[in-house]
Protein backbone atom coordinates (compact mmCIF):
# COMPACT_ATOMS: atom_id res chain seq x y z
CA UNK A 1 0.00 0.00 0.00
CA UNK A 2 1.29 3.20 -1.19
CA UNK A 3 2.51 5.60 1.78
CA UNK A 4 0.10 8.94 0.09
CA UNK A 5 -2.89 7.21 -0.67
CA UNK A 6 -2.98 5.15 3.10
CA UNK A 7 -4.74 8.20 5.01
CA UNK A 8 -7.46 8.45 2.32
CA UNK A 9 -8.41 4.76 2.25
CA UNK A 10 -8.31 4.48 6.19
CA UNK A 11 -10.10 7.43 7.07
CA UNK A 12 -13.19 6.30 4.21
CA UNK A 13 -12.97 2.91 5.63
CA UNK A 14 -13.71 4.07 8.96
CA UNK A 15 -16.29 6.96 7.98
CA UNK A 16 -18.29 4.33 6.43
CA UNK A 17 -18.11 1.54 8.67
CA UNK A 18 -19.84 4.66 11.20
CA UNK A 19 -22.45 5.31 8.73
CA UNK A 20 -23.04 1.70 8.38
CA UNK A 21 -23.39 0.92 12.05
CA UNK A 22 -25.52 4.00 12.67
CA UNK A 23 -27.90 3.45 9.95
CA UNK A 24 -27.86 -0.55 10.22
CA UNK A 25 -29.64 -0.97 7.18
CA UNK A 26 -28.26 -1.68 3.70
CA UNK A 27 -30.67 -0.11 1.40
CA UNK A 28 -29.70 1.10 -2.25
CA UNK A 29 -30.03 4.88 -0.59
CA UNK A 30 -28.97 5.05 2.13
CA UNK A 31 -25.90 3.66 0.97
CA UNK A 32 -24.96 5.60 -1.74
CA UNK A 33 -25.72 8.79 0.29
CA UNK A 34 -23.39 7.27 2.91
CA UNK A 35 -20.41 6.23 0.41
CA UNK A 36 -20.90 10.18 -0.86
CA UNK A 37 -20.40 11.31 2.28
CA UNK A 38 -17.36 9.38 3.60
CA UNK A 39 -15.61 10.45 0.36
CA UNK A 40 -16.30 14.01 0.81
CA UNK A 41 -15.00 13.78 4.79
CA UNK A 42 -12.15 11.65 3.73
CA UNK A 43 -11.01 14.41 0.99
CA UNK A 44 -11.23 17.30 3.19
CA UNK A 45 -9.77 15.64 6.39
CA UNK A 46 -7.62 13.29 5.41
CA UNK A 47 -4.70 15.58 4.89
CA UNK A 48 -4.54 16.66 8.43
CA UNK A 49 -4.95 13.21 9.73
CA UNK A 50 -1.44 12.50 10.53
CA UNK A 51 -2.33 10.16 13.45
CA UNK A 52 -3.39 7.39 11.02
CA UNK A 53 -0.09 7.19 10.10
CA UNK A 54 0.61 4.85 13.06
CA UNK A 55 -1.42 2.24 11.55
CA UNK A 56 0.62 -1.08 10.24
CA UNK A 57 -1.68 -2.36 7.49
CA UNK A 58 -0.47 -5.70 6.92
CA UNK A 59 -2.20 -8.69 6.83
CA UNK A 60 -2.19 -9.87 10.50
CA UNK A 61 -3.97 -6.36 11.53
CA UNK A 62 -7.29 -7.66 12.45
CA UNK A 63 -5.66 -10.59 13.89
CA UNK A 64 -3.25 -8.58 15.73
CA UNK A 65 -6.26 -6.39 17.00
CA UNK A 66 -8.69 -8.93 18.04
CA UNK A 67 -5.83 -10.77 20.04
CA UNK A 68 -4.84 -7.07 21.55
CA UNK A 69 -8.59 -6.35 22.37
CA UNK A 70 -9.12 -10.07 24.15
CA UNK A 71 -5.62 -9.09 26.30
CA UNK A 72 -6.85 -6.07 26.88
CA UNK A 73 -10.70 -6.75 28.36
CA UNK A 74 -9.08 -9.53 30.52
CA UNK A 75 -6.64 -6.90 32.50
CA UNK A 76 -9.81 -4.46 32.54
CA UNK A 77 -11.70 -7.07 34.58
CA UNK A 78 -8.62 -8.30 36.77
CA UNK A 79 -8.09 -4.88 37.37
CA UNK A 80 -11.50 -3.91 38.31
CA UNK A 81 -11.73 -6.91 40.60
CA UNK A 82 -8.50 -5.63 42.30
CA UNK A 83 -10.10 -2.19 42.83
CA UNK A 84 -12.88 -3.97 44.26
CA UNK A 85 -11.07 -5.81 46.79
CA UNK A 86 -9.03 -2.56 47.52
CA UNK A 87 -12.21 -0.27 47.70
CA UNK A 88 -13.75 -2.95 50.27
CA UNK A 89 -11.16 -3.58 52.23
CA UNK A 90 -10.67 -1.73 55.27
CA UNK A 91 -6.85 -0.46 54.61
CA UNK A 92 -6.67 0.11 51.12
CA UNK A 93 -3.13 -0.75 50.85
CA UNK A 94 -2.31 2.56 49.29
CA UNK A 95 1.37 3.39 48.41
CA UNK A 96 0.86 5.55 45.31
CA UNK A 97 3.47 7.48 43.41
CA UNK A 98 4.37 9.33 40.07
CA UNK A 99 6.86 7.20 38.19
CA UNK A 100 8.17 7.22 34.77
CA UNK A 101 8.83 4.73 32.33
CA UNK A 102 10.38 4.88 28.72
CA UNK A 103 8.05 3.20 25.71
CA UNK A 104 9.38 2.08 22.07
CA UNK A 105 6.20 2.60 20.54
CA UNK A 106 7.00 5.22 17.75
CA UNK A 107 3.78 6.83 16.48
CA UNK A 108 1.19 9.25 18.02
CA UNK A 109 -1.45 6.40 17.58
CA UNK A 110 0.47 3.61 19.64
CA UNK A 111 1.12 5.97 22.04
CA UNK A 112 -2.57 6.78 22.08
CA UNK A 113 -3.18 3.41 22.51
CA UNK A 114 -0.64 2.06 24.90
CA UNK A 115 -1.78 5.47 27.66
CA UNK A 116 -5.52 3.93 27.05
CA UNK A 117 -4.10 0.61 28.03
CA UNK A 118 -2.29 1.65 31.24
CA UNK A 119 -5.06 3.47 32.46
CA UNK A 120 -7.57 0.64 32.10
CA UNK A 121 -5.46 -1.76 33.31
CA UNK A 122 -4.64 -2.65 37.58
CA UNK A 123 -3.40 0.59 39.57
CA UNK A 124 -2.32 2.83 37.15
CA UNK A 125 -3.39 5.99 35.55
CA UNK A 126 -1.57 7.90 32.46
CA UNK A 127 -0.48 11.10 33.61
CA UNK A 128 1.72 12.90 31.17
CA UNK A 129 3.59 11.76 27.94
CA UNK A 130 6.68 13.70 26.89
CA UNK A 131 8.12 12.61 24.05
CA UNK A 132 9.41 8.67 24.74
CA UNK A 133 8.67 8.72 28.52
CA UNK A 134 5.39 8.57 30.22
CA UNK A 135 4.59 9.53 33.69
CA UNK A 136 2.60 6.96 35.40
CA UNK A 137 0.45 7.47 38.48
CA UNK A 138 0.60 4.29 40.39
CA UNK A 139 -1.81 3.07 42.91
CA UNK A 140 1.20 0.91 45.11
CA UNK A 141 4.69 1.43 43.81
CA UNK A 142 6.26 -1.98 45.03
CA UNK A 143 9.52 -1.17 47.14
CA UNK A 144 13.42 -0.82 45.56
CA UNK A 145 11.95 0.11 41.96
CA UNK A 146 13.21 1.51 39.25
CA UNK A 147 12.41 2.55 35.68
CA UNK A 148 13.58 -1.19 34.23
CA UNK A 149 11.52 -3.04 36.66
CA UNK A 150 8.38 -0.74 36.10
CA UNK A 151 8.63 -0.35 32.52
CA UNK A 152 8.90 -4.35 33.04
CA UNK A 153 5.77 -4.17 34.90
CA UNK A 154 3.52 -2.16 33.62
CA UNK A 155 3.83 -1.59 29.72
CA UNK A 156 5.49 -4.56 28.08
CA UNK A 157 2.80 -7.15 27.47
CA UNK A 158 1.12 -4.12 26.21
CA UNK A 159 3.59 -3.25 23.62
CA UNK A 160 3.86 -6.82 22.41
CA UNK A 161 0.32 -7.41 21.33
CA UNK A 162 0.51 -3.62 20.33
CA UNK A 163 3.38 -3.80 18.10
CA UNK A 164 0.54 -6.42 15.94
CA UNK A 165 -1.07 -3.45 14.29
CA UNK A 166 0.73 -0.31 15.50
CA UNK A 167 4.00 0.91 14.47
CA UNK B 1 -40.35 5.39 37.46
CA UNK B 2 -41.53 8.08 40.04
CA UNK B 3 -38.78 7.28 42.27
CA UNK B 4 -36.03 7.72 39.24
CA UNK B 5 -37.69 11.01 38.92
CA UNK B 6 -37.52 11.91 42.48
CA UNK B 7 -33.41 10.91 42.56
CA UNK B 8 -32.98 13.19 39.01
CA UNK B 9 -34.85 16.11 40.16
CA UNK B 10 -32.95 16.12 43.79
CA UNK B 11 -29.60 16.08 41.53
CA UNK B 12 -30.87 18.67 39.77
CA UNK B 13 -32.10 20.95 42.50
CA UNK B 14 -28.68 20.46 44.55
CA UNK B 15 -26.77 21.23 41.69
CA UNK B 16 -28.44 24.01 40.43
CA UNK B 17 -27.56 25.51 44.22
CA UNK B 18 -24.55 24.77 44.32
CA UNK B 19 -24.14 26.86 41.03
CA UNK B 20 -24.89 29.58 43.55
CA UNK B 21 -23.14 29.00 46.28
CA UNK B 22 -19.73 27.37 45.39
CA UNK B 23 -17.20 30.11 45.25
CA UNK B 24 -15.09 28.98 42.42
CA UNK B 25 -15.97 29.80 39.11
CA UNK B 26 -14.46 26.29 37.47
CA UNK B 27 -16.80 24.40 40.17
CA UNK B 28 -19.84 26.51 39.38
CA UNK B 29 -19.06 25.60 35.60
CA UNK B 30 -19.14 21.79 36.34
CA UNK B 31 -22.21 22.08 38.24
CA UNK B 32 -23.97 23.53 35.99
CA UNK B 33 -22.63 20.90 33.53
CA UNK B 34 -24.04 18.51 35.99
CA UNK B 35 -27.59 20.57 35.85
CA UNK B 36 -28.03 19.98 31.96
CA UNK B 37 -26.84 16.29 32.35
CA UNK B 38 -29.86 15.86 35.27
CA UNK B 39 -31.94 17.64 32.79
CA UNK B 40 -31.39 15.47 29.85
CA UNK B 41 -32.21 12.67 31.76
CA UNK B 42 -35.83 14.20 33.02
CA UNK B 43 -36.40 15.33 29.52
CA UNK B 44 -35.68 11.55 28.14
CA UNK B 45 -37.91 9.99 30.55
CA UNK B 46 -40.47 12.33 29.94
CA UNK B 47 -40.76 10.79 26.42
CA UNK B 48 -39.03 13.23 24.59
CA UNK B 49 -36.01 11.63 22.85
CA UNK B 50 -35.70 14.95 20.77
CA UNK B 51 -35.79 17.51 23.03
CA UNK B 52 -33.53 15.61 25.24
CA UNK B 53 -31.13 15.24 22.01
CA UNK B 54 -30.62 18.84 21.45
CA UNK B 55 -30.46 19.57 25.48
CA UNK B 56 -27.66 17.38 25.54
CA UNK B 57 -25.70 18.52 22.39
CA UNK B 58 -26.53 22.30 24.25
CA UNK B 59 -26.01 21.52 27.42
CA UNK B 60 -23.08 18.97 27.90
CA UNK B 61 -21.25 20.21 24.39
CA UNK B 62 -21.33 24.19 23.79
CA UNK B 63 -22.32 25.67 27.29
CA UNK B 64 -19.52 23.98 28.85
CA UNK B 65 -17.58 24.97 25.97
CA UNK B 66 -18.09 28.72 25.62
CA UNK B 67 -18.24 29.21 29.54
CA UNK B 68 -14.87 27.08 29.65
CA UNK B 69 -13.69 29.62 27.04
CA UNK B 70 -15.19 32.27 29.00
CA UNK B 71 -13.59 31.63 31.96
CA UNK B 72 -10.11 31.55 30.03
CA UNK B 73 -10.64 35.32 29.01
CA UNK B 74 -11.45 36.25 32.31
CA UNK B 75 -8.35 34.60 33.86
CA UNK B 76 -10.78 32.93 36.22
CA UNK B 77 -9.40 29.63 35.10
CA UNK B 78 -7.37 28.61 38.32
CA UNK B 79 -8.60 25.66 40.22
CA UNK B 80 -7.56 27.43 44.12
CA UNK B 81 -9.97 29.10 45.94
CA UNK B 82 -11.24 32.69 44.31
CA UNK B 83 -10.11 34.81 47.41
CA UNK B 84 -6.36 34.45 45.10
CA UNK B 85 -8.02 36.05 42.23
CA UNK B 86 -8.87 39.44 43.45
CA UNK B 87 -10.98 41.55 40.76
CA UNK B 88 -9.71 43.13 37.69
CA UNK B 89 -6.19 41.68 38.94
CA UNK B 90 -4.78 38.74 36.99
CA UNK B 91 -2.18 36.19 38.38
CA UNK B 92 1.13 34.78 37.09
CA UNK C 1 -39.06 -3.58 34.63
CA UNK C 2 -37.94 -6.79 36.08
CA UNK C 3 -37.00 -7.38 39.61
CA UNK C 4 -32.93 -7.12 38.81
CA UNK C 5 -33.50 -4.01 36.93
CA UNK C 6 -35.37 -2.19 39.54
CA UNK C 7 -31.85 -3.14 41.67
CA UNK C 8 -29.88 -2.54 39.31
CA UNK C 9 -31.40 1.03 38.93
CA UNK C 10 -31.58 1.60 42.60
CA UNK C 11 -27.54 0.85 42.70
CA UNK C 12 -26.90 3.13 40.16
CA UNK C 13 -29.01 6.07 41.00
CA UNK C 14 -27.29 5.74 44.88
CA UNK C 15 -24.17 6.02 42.84
CA UNK C 16 -25.16 8.85 41.45
CA UNK C 17 -25.78 10.77 44.90
CA UNK C 18 -22.25 9.40 46.16
CA UNK C 19 -21.45 11.54 43.22
CA UNK C 20 -23.40 14.44 44.14
CA UNK C 21 -21.78 14.51 47.43
CA UNK C 22 -18.66 14.79 46.08
CA UNK C 23 -19.81 17.72 43.69
CA UNK C 24 -20.83 19.12 46.30
CA UNK C 25 -19.01 19.07 49.22
CA UNK C 26 -15.89 17.94 47.94
CA UNK C 27 -13.16 19.50 50.08
CA UNK C 28 -10.68 21.10 46.93
CA UNK C 29 -12.35 21.75 43.67
CA UNK C 30 -10.43 18.95 41.53
CA UNK C 31 -12.80 16.50 43.44
CA UNK C 32 -15.51 18.10 41.46
CA UNK C 33 -14.44 18.26 38.47
CA UNK C 34 -13.34 14.24 38.99
CA UNK C 35 -17.09 13.71 40.27
CA UNK C 36 -18.62 15.45 36.97
CA UNK C 37 -16.51 13.31 35.19
CA UNK C 38 -17.81 10.19 36.86
CA UNK C 39 -21.72 11.37 36.49
CA UNK C 40 -21.26 12.03 33.37
CA UNK C 41 -20.87 8.31 32.64
CA UNK C 42 -23.29 7.38 34.95
CA UNK C 43 -25.85 9.29 32.98
CA UNK C 44 -25.11 7.77 29.40
CA UNK C 45 -25.60 4.22 31.21
CA UNK C 46 -28.88 6.05 32.89
CA UNK C 47 -29.84 6.66 29.48
CA UNK C 48 -29.19 3.34 27.81
CA UNK C 49 -30.59 1.77 30.56
CA UNK C 50 -34.03 4.28 29.80
CA UNK C 51 -33.83 2.64 26.27
CA UNK C 52 -34.15 -0.91 27.41
CA UNK C 53 -37.27 0.38 29.89
CA UNK C 54 -39.20 2.17 27.00
CA UNK C 55 -38.37 -0.49 24.41
CA UNK C 56 -37.33 2.03 22.03
CA UNK C 57 -33.81 2.35 20.06
CA UNK C 58 -34.41 6.20 19.95
CA UNK C 59 -32.89 6.33 23.64
CA UNK C 60 -29.69 4.84 22.47
CA UNK C 61 -29.01 8.02 19.58
CA UNK C 62 -29.16 10.54 23.06
CA UNK C 63 -27.40 7.97 25.07
CA UNK C 64 -24.39 8.32 22.48
CA UNK C 65 -24.61 12.18 21.88
CA UNK C 66 -24.40 12.64 25.57
CA UNK C 67 -21.19 10.31 25.67
CA UNK C 68 -19.31 11.86 22.77
CA UNK C 69 -20.41 16.06 24.16
CA UNK C 70 -19.38 15.35 27.49
CA UNK C 71 -16.22 14.17 26.15
CA UNK C 72 -16.06 17.77 24.57
CA UNK C 73 -16.94 19.33 27.40
CA UNK C 74 -14.54 17.47 29.74
CA UNK C 75 -11.21 17.94 27.74
CA UNK C 76 -12.44 21.70 26.83
CA UNK C 77 -12.26 22.63 31.11
CA UNK C 78 -8.86 20.31 31.14
CA UNK C 79 -7.57 22.34 28.23
CA UNK C 80 -8.54 25.67 30.17
CA UNK C 81 -6.95 24.50 33.31
CA UNK C 82 -4.08 23.50 31.76
CA UNK C 83 -3.25 26.75 29.95
CA UNK C 84 -1.18 27.66 32.62
CA UNK C 85 1.84 30.64 32.79
CA UNK C 86 2.16 30.89 28.80
CA UNK C 87 -1.17 32.16 28.31
CA UNK C 88 -1.07 34.96 31.07
CA UNK C 89 2.21 36.05 30.38
CA UNK C 90 1.14 36.61 26.40
CA UNK C 91 -2.53 38.08 27.67
CA UNK C 92 0.04 40.51 29.90
CA UNK C 93 2.18 41.53 27.09
CA UNK C 94 -0.45 42.00 25.08
CA UNK C 95 -1.82 44.19 27.21
CA UNK D 1 -31.87 -15.34 27.29
CA UNK D 2 -33.33 -12.29 29.27
CA UNK D 3 -32.55 -12.96 33.00
CA UNK D 4 -28.47 -13.68 32.00
CA UNK D 5 -29.14 -10.17 30.08
CA UNK D 6 -30.24 -8.96 33.79
CA UNK D 7 -27.44 -10.76 35.35
CA UNK D 8 -25.06 -8.84 32.85
CA UNK D 9 -26.88 -5.64 33.76
CA UNK D 10 -26.63 -6.58 37.79
CA UNK D 11 -22.82 -7.04 37.21
CA UNK D 12 -22.69 -3.27 35.90
CA UNK D 13 -24.69 -1.76 37.98
CA UNK D 14 -22.82 -3.39 41.15
CA UNK D 15 -19.27 -2.05 39.39
CA UNK D 16 -20.70 1.03 38.96
CA UNK D 17 -21.38 0.97 42.73
CA UNK D 18 -18.31 0.05 43.69
CA UNK D 19 -16.45 2.71 42.01
CA UNK D 20 -18.72 5.42 43.17
CA UNK D 21 -17.74 4.40 46.73
CA UNK D 22 -14.28 4.51 45.73
CA UNK D 23 -15.13 7.77 44.86
CA UNK D 24 -15.80 8.43 48.31
CA UNK D 25 -13.23 6.39 50.60
CA UNK D 26 -9.79 6.94 48.81
CA UNK D 27 -7.60 9.94 49.85
CA UNK D 28 -6.39 11.35 46.33
CA UNK D 29 -7.42 13.05 43.76
CA UNK D 30 -5.27 10.95 41.32
CA UNK D 31 -6.87 8.03 43.19
CA UNK D 32 -9.95 9.07 43.23
CA UNK D 33 -9.66 9.63 39.33
CA UNK D 34 -8.55 5.66 38.57
CA UNK D 35 -11.06 4.53 40.72
CA UNK D 36 -14.24 5.91 39.14
CA UNK D 37 -12.88 5.51 35.16
CA UNK D 38 -11.72 2.13 36.23
CA UNK D 39 -15.75 1.03 37.64
CA UNK D 40 -17.53 3.09 35.73
CA UNK D 41 -16.11 2.08 32.69
CA UNK D 42 -16.68 -1.79 33.71
CA UNK D 43 -20.04 -0.77 34.46
CA UNK D 44 -20.75 0.79 31.26
CA UNK D 45 -19.38 -2.02 29.50
CA UNK D 46 -21.77 -5.02 31.39
CA UNK D 47 -24.72 -3.04 31.29
CA UNK D 48 -24.20 -2.43 27.17
CA UNK D 49 -23.52 -6.18 26.84
CA UNK D 50 -26.36 -6.98 28.74
CA UNK D 51 -28.52 -4.89 26.54
CA UNK D 52 -27.35 -7.02 23.66
CA UNK D 53 -28.36 -10.15 25.20
CA UNK D 54 -31.83 -8.70 26.02
CA UNK D 55 -32.13 -7.22 22.50
CA UNK D 56 -29.95 -8.37 20.08
CA UNK D 57 -31.35 -6.33 17.15
CA UNK D 58 -29.77 -3.12 18.39
CA UNK D 59 -26.04 -4.61 18.34
CA UNK D 60 -24.86 -1.42 15.93
CA UNK D 61 -25.80 1.09 18.34
CA UNK D 62 -24.24 -0.48 21.32
CA UNK D 63 -21.13 -1.48 19.67
CA UNK D 64 -20.82 2.62 18.54
CA UNK D 65 -21.48 3.36 22.05
CA UNK D 66 -19.08 0.93 23.94
CA UNK D 67 -16.85 2.04 20.96
CA UNK D 68 -16.69 5.63 22.21
CA UNK D 69 -16.98 4.84 26.01
CA UNK D 70 -13.79 2.55 25.61
CA UNK D 71 -11.97 5.55 23.27
CA UNK D 72 -13.40 8.71 25.29
CA UNK D 73 -12.93 7.43 29.02
CA UNK D 74 -9.88 7.30 29.82
CA UNK D 75 -8.79 9.80 27.26
CA UNK D 76 -11.25 12.42 29.12
CA UNK D 77 -9.73 11.19 32.76
CA UNK D 78 -5.78 11.29 31.55
CA UNK D 79 -6.66 14.71 29.88
CA UNK D 80 -7.84 16.12 33.59
CA UNK D 81 -4.96 14.13 35.42
CA UNK D 82 -2.55 15.75 33.14
CA UNK D 83 -3.87 19.52 34.06
CA UNK D 84 -3.92 18.89 37.47
CA UNK D 85 -0.45 17.53 37.61
CA UNK D 86 0.61 20.54 35.47
CA UNK D 87 -0.89 22.73 37.61
CA UNK D 88 0.93 21.99 40.64
CA UNK D 89 -1.66 19.98 42.70
CA UNK D 90 0.50 17.58 44.64
CA UNK D 91 0.29 13.50 44.90
CA UNK D 92 -0.51 12.41 48.12
CA UNK D 93 1.62 9.96 50.19
CA UNK D 94 1.38 7.73 53.68
CA UNK D 95 1.91 9.36 56.74
CA UNK D 96 4.76 6.60 57.86
CA UNK D 97 6.50 6.88 54.47
CA UNK D 98 9.30 9.61 53.84
CA UNK D 99 8.52 10.22 49.76
CA UNK D 100 8.69 13.61 50.30
CA UNK D 101 9.41 14.74 46.54
CA UNK D 102 7.91 13.21 43.28
CA UNK D 103 8.85 15.44 40.25
CA UNK D 104 8.23 12.71 37.88
CA UNK D 105 10.98 10.42 39.12
CA UNK D 106 11.08 7.09 41.15
CA UNK D 107 11.84 7.71 44.85
CA UNK D 108 10.86 4.58 46.81
CA UNK D 109 11.99 4.41 50.47
CA UNK D 110 14.41 1.95 52.11
CA UNK D 111 13.28 1.66 55.45
CA UNK D 112 11.18 -0.79 56.98
CA UNK D 113 7.65 0.60 57.45
CA UNK D 114 4.97 -0.78 59.92
CA UNK D 115 2.83 -2.71 57.92
CA UNK D 116 -0.39 -3.03 59.43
Amino acid sequence: MKNSSSPYVVTFVICLLLWLLLTASFAADELISGVIISLVVSIISAPKMKILNGLRLHLGFFLGLLSYLWYFFMALIKANFDLAKRVVSKDMKLHPDVVEIKTTMQSDLGKLFLANSITLTPGTLTVDVVGDSLLVHWIDVPKNSDINTSTQLIVAKFEKYLKGFLK
Amino acid sequence: MIWVVAVVVFIMLAAALAVLFLPNMIAAVVASAVVSLSLTVIFAIVKAPDVAMTEAAIGAGLSSLILAIGLKRLGYWKTDSIDKVKAGERHD
Amino acid sequence: MTFIEIIAMLLIGMSALIGLYRLIFGPTNPDRIVATDALNLIASVVLVLLALFFDSVLYLDVALVYAVLSFVGMIALARVIESKADDSSKEQEES
Amino acid sequence: MHFIGDLFILFGAVFIFLGAVGLIRMPDVYNRIQVGTKGVTLGAIGILFGLFLIHPLWWSKLLVILGFTLLTSPVSSSAISRAFYRSGIKVWHKKEDDIKDSEGEVKVSDNKEKDS
